[in-house]
């Protein structure tokens, strides 16, 4: 006999786990991206960072995260919490591929910040940031939105608005969580020197190849379908003991996720060009916003919707991004708050004036209500975090060794041995 | 014997390099350089925002030859290096008193 | 209960989702075959290119290339077509893993025009092309082969032969297709400056890394499994009332798909070790000619037929790209005419000879007359689009700007700011 | 009707085929690693060599390969074999896709070695080898381990443990047994000119791009979760009838592989930083000796138990690494031993200790076994192969070609034309 | 005519180009080099090995000028290059004989 | 004082840095260059199209000695880069007349 529930179990498991090695592939693409966007004498670093905060990532996630994310939820909602039974994933196996798949975002969330920090944060502040994340900031707001807490449905405060926060893949839970985080980080750590001008002008300090730039976009787009359409666990369903198969919704997050990354590139390239030369790294910028943008709100929008919030997005790249260095006088390397903060801010904020139920007033409120606590939270802890980073390893590496790289001082490589401005010796020039 | 050293625009190494063999002088050795004279540098950009490069790219051409060949070689770079626009170049004549083939040990005027 | 249909649509839904994310990333590929052929000051124009025919692509695609499609084929059949149905897909949430599913394969038809004109082409005419084999010169064929069209076994065409043309995933209908479009635009662009002597010699211009070319050329190959056992999209089906799994079927295009690339990276290999060296960026020029030769055959053939297509395929790469550049004058920047164009109309053409049906001389005539059916097309359509480029927006930079390099003239960047032979300035040497 | 076993069949056939093309993907990820672990002057021959052993290799796999793994399975267990049963696959449709998922796992043994022998290898000894292993050499193992042969319960070494060795996705039958491979073959070839001064001390000789080394490391950990959670094949299976789930074998498998991986990174990190630095290329070296530590016990150990194994496995990687090294005087360019060979070896052996099922004696007996079957075999086969390379195109390049580079010697290319050490012409500067 | 060379830091190349151009002397060639000197090298590793990299990143600075330049040129290169450690370079200063710009054909003197 | 400048094989750098400083010369300034003399190119492939690459990479070797030392400095460089094959390169020397130690701001011989 086939039992249905066993059956959509078995498929929609099959299904989980194939976008959970996209996701995962994303860190891939944003160990690349980054790389790109530094000078070659910082890449080794960051890859470095990237490749750590995944992997202690996923022990602390296991070992804490993910029962934060049930206690924070109990927090915050009528009904309270245990402390066993948000814990008690850690012996059952029967919950490991869902603690996979919660992983792979909290990782996306860590990585993210590591963009806006390169090339002048200590490789150990860094871990000890990542760790906090890890292990706190997120799996919080994780168990506010997804787990059942304040900002759900249930949640004390979605029940003061009467509905729940709607972030369906994570475009404020997971992006603007880390392009904020990635702010207050790189506001801490201070610009990178010649970034600006004794007079406060800024100039750009160019990262050292376009090709890993939109290679790592790229990457990031492929792991981005995971992201979104497989965040649409759900393939096959019993529906009133009956088998139902979800195409239209998966239909509908895949074209949106799609029609709002090309709107999102398209964005950026068209602003820029009426403005002056289109420009390969805005535009690799303003397709990942693009996909930001309309990750929350890929299955609640219309395609006109999903293209708007991808247009939108992709505009507001060199706007924001502008306004961030230039009267933030923030240095964000990479650009991340442009790209995954207020990128995902606002396609946020906007489902529900794209909803395909239609507008509605308390929707709206509970979004920005949910973007606000996001932010405030993210703010204050991540500013936490790294406070106690500063007076306890310091945040900053000292100025000789930025100058002469992260590669040499925090890890005495060279991440181009042959190449460049490296120095070469031993078995010949 | 002198060292003629020309700082010539990158896209006119290939003419610089037929016009010289052409006049009866293949050897030479070449280096990327960056160079600013009046030519000002351009303007690029990163992640949108413009910044400077006022060193440009120009490329350092070396050629070791006796004394009587200086002016010859001179019209020789003069013409093939030339756009008349500003970057062309400079060349410097610099005085060279010994000279050694590694390969033979020859020294002097043969080394060349 | 379980109800087979739904069923199976699920789990179709799961494969054809995961191998649209497969193809996705053939984009990647691409891009980074396409950069590293390129020299490093066109390494950012070439990128540029590659992340718009996707981004506009797609919206080209979602409002007139699929419908397109459906006209075309309901004019080359009897039976007729209908506007209002043929842009149903617009509104209709259900028809959306389709449409995806869809436009993956134009978008790959398209993205491969770059690699022939590369390091010359402006960026606008680029994009007005691109806008172009999107919007009508793919849908047309794409509706001619498989909506039911002219080529098909319902059209006029397939009708006076009696049977329909085959061409499984697309050797002809996506790949030779752009293959010969790019032929066409090299063609039409002019080589670039230093191609040739004046006495006509040529001269290659070795681009910028063949890493990225190998990078690309594996990251293509990956996503071809999703192009070919994908398309191959029934894993289950309901028959006689009957589930039935598919497996022989897959089983057939995934062995043929492997044993063709490998076997045209062997054909490649061994036939320039005779004449010369193996030369790394020949081979995985013959790899992906291997795949391109057996794409429509996948299904149909036998594996000896598969190898038999791969080594074919392989062998003329080099024949076929020396032709095009020494006898037609043409400068095929990335030889997309070899690896796409030649490879997938030879491929094509011999299905009915290592067919496991069995030969029939009425379908190799079929595909004798679909070849040349998608040639004509292909030639007169790319050559009247980009005659309207040349004389709107001009074809072609500047001499002084191909000298300087499309990244500096079109874009302002420079791809690799640090390293070779750009400038550095700004922030230190 | 729905029927239960044609239904399982289906979903298994579709994750198979998924989890194939991740594991094919590792490819590009070994292409990548290796080309960054060599220097410029040898990164085409290397990139070469990782095209041709995976194009050659499916097709020697296809006619020869998994034939022999079935003699060989016969040969060593009661029952005998039949050469005709054994290669009944090649015109078996329904056996292609499981020849498919049995290639990429013989090629992936086989694109191990080449990290080992870069540099100075002659290319005609390389593909001699490649077609030895994947023929013959990796075969016979798989064919012991997981044919039902040898090492398995029913095989006579098995038999006399009272139990079969462990190792499902191929720890040491397809990595240890690479690495051992490796090992043998750089003792073969000899150190690179310059790698120990006359006294014997041992100077690096760095590769030329870390960036290459974490892509293809990174590109490695995705294709992994192919090859590990791949190998639970049976997503839903019929049991007494009914259809049965196996989401808690798939959970286990995913989450070992996961924090393996993780600690594996930890660890080197860990180690290194205590004696010095922390260092990028082992840290990338560690995250993959942590996945290869757990290849084998993912299924059957518990999370500590994956975590010990990946903690130990990143620690033993300096170690092992410097005693290959400086002990052995064996010159193995990418650290392929101590990544793939010792982690293997030691993730495998230690199984029971970790086992959810409990210790057991007799079966650290057949882990032991096992293990020593494997190492001898591949030494004694690789040797002899080798040999016969040495003594008909010879084992290594000329001095002057070494010195050289093999990419101009062996391929009449330069990988990068523009860059670095390279010198350019034809075109201009 | 003097040809002057200089080799500096890499880090000071920024601060030399300004003081150069601020004393008169904007135009100059630059060329990436690596040397030794008092110096001794630093070292890096590869896979944990360590190895020594004895030729250090410097960067080549080279200034055509009149005889009568020399002193201030030298002044300002001191005063800008210099960080007091080791390793801050070296300066040549040789003949130059003739001169060209490469545009206009100018010799001798004009032409710097 | 002298500036000797060697173009060397690339390969020959690590014998000439020794043998260099063996002789008590450990100070230099490297630099990449490309050069033709009597070698005359090399083939390579490009897609299987061949090319002629016309400039091989060589290495310069700048050392700044007092004159005394020409002789020695010579002899060493032609012991140690020549293999007595085509391509071995050239060496020239040419007088400096002033030298500076940005560091200490020594000048003359002891700058060397
Ligand atoms: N006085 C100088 N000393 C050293 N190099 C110089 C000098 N003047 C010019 N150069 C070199 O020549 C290049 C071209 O000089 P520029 O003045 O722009 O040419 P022109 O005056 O002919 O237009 C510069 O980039 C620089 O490398
Ligand atoms: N005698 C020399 N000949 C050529 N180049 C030299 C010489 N001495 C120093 N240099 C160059 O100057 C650089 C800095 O020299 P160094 O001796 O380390 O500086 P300092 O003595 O001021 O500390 C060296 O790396 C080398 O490039
Ligand atoms: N007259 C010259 N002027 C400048 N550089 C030269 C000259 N002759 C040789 N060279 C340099 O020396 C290198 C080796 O010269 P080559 O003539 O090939 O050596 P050899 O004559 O000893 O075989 C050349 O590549 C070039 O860089």
């Amino acid at each position: 006999m086939v039992d249905a529930a066993v059956l959509t179990e078995g498929i929609n498991a099959v299904w989980v786990l194939t976008v959970t090695f996209l996701i995962f592939f994303m860190q891939a693409g944003f160990a690349m991206l980054e790389a790109g966007n530094v000078r070659a004498k910082n890449a080794g670093n960051v890859l470095m960072k990237n490749m750590m905060d995944w992997s202690m990532g996923v022990l602390v996630y296991f070992f804490v995260g993910l029962g934060i994310a049930g206690i924070a939820a109990g927090l915050t909602a009528p009904g309270g919490y245990s402390v066993a039974e948000s814990f008690s994933y850690v012996n059952d196996p029967g919950a490991w591929i869902g603690w996979l798949f919660g992983a792979v975002f909290a990782m996306t969330a860590a990585t993210i910040v590591s963009g806006a920090v390169a090339e002048q944060l200590k490789f150990r502040a860094y871990l000890f940031y990542s760790v906090g994340i890890t292990a706190f900031i997120y799996p919080a707001i994780q168990g506010f939105a997804w787990g059942g807490g304040l900002l759900s449905g249930s949640g004390y405060l979605g029940a003061a608005f009467g509905t729940g926060y709607l972030d369906f893949a994570g475009a404020t839970v997971v992006h603007m969580l880390g392009g904020v985080a990635g702010l207050v980080g790189a506001y801490m750590v201070g610009p990178r020197k010649g970034r600006y001008t004794s007079a406060g002008k800024s100039i750009p300090i160019p990262g050292h190849s376009v090709p890993l730039v939109v290679l790592g976009t790229l990457m990031l787009a492929f792991g981005w379908y995971g992201f979104n359409v497989g965040t649409q666990a759900t393939v096959l369903a019993v529906e009133a003991g009956a088998l139902v198969f979800k195409g239209e919704a998966l239909g509908r997050v895949a074209i949106n996720t799609t029609l709002g990354m090309g709107a999102g590139a398209v964005g950026t390239t068209a602003y820029t060009w009426i403005k002056d030369k289109p420009d390969p790294v805005l535009t690799a910028n303003g397709l990942l916003a693009g996909l930001v943008a309309v990750t929350g709100a890929v299955p609640h929008v219309t395609v006109w919707g999903g293209i708007s919030l991808g247009l939108i997005a992709g505009i507001q790249v060199p706007l924001v991004y502008r306004f961030v260095v230039d009267k933030m006088k923030v240095d964000d390397v990479c650009g991340v708050f442009a790209v995954h903060g207020s990128a995902g801010a606002i396609g946020t904020l906007l489902i529900p004036v794209f909803a395909v139920s239609g507008f509605s007033a308390a929707q709206l409120g509970m979004q920005a209500a949910g973007i606000l606590v996001i932010t405030v939270w993210t703010v204050v802890t991540t500013y936490a975090v790294f406070k106690v980073a500063e007076v306890t390893v310091g945040l900053r590496v000292s100025d000789a060794e930025e100058t002469e790289g992260l590669d040499k001082g925090e890890h005495g490589v060279s991440a181009y041995p042959e190449f460049g401005t490296e120095a070469r010796g031993g078995e010949g020039l | 014997m002198k060292l003629v050293t020309a700082v010539i625009r990158p896209e006119k190494l290939e003419d610089v390099k037929t016009a010289l063999a052409e006049a009866g002088y293949p050897s030479m050795t070449v280096t990327d350089v960056k160079g600013r004279g009046k030519q000002k540098g351009v303007e690029q950009t990163w992640r949108g925002e413009t910044y400077r490069v006022d060193l440009l790219n120009k490329v350092k051409v070396e050629i070791g030859i006796i004394d009587d060949e200086v002016d010859e070689v001179l019209g020789v770079l003069e013409e093939a290096a030339s756009t008349g626009s500003i970057g062309d170049g400079k060349v410097f004549v610099t005085p060279v008193e010994r000279a050694l083939r590694i390969r033979t040990g020859e020294t002097g005027e043969e080394a060349l």
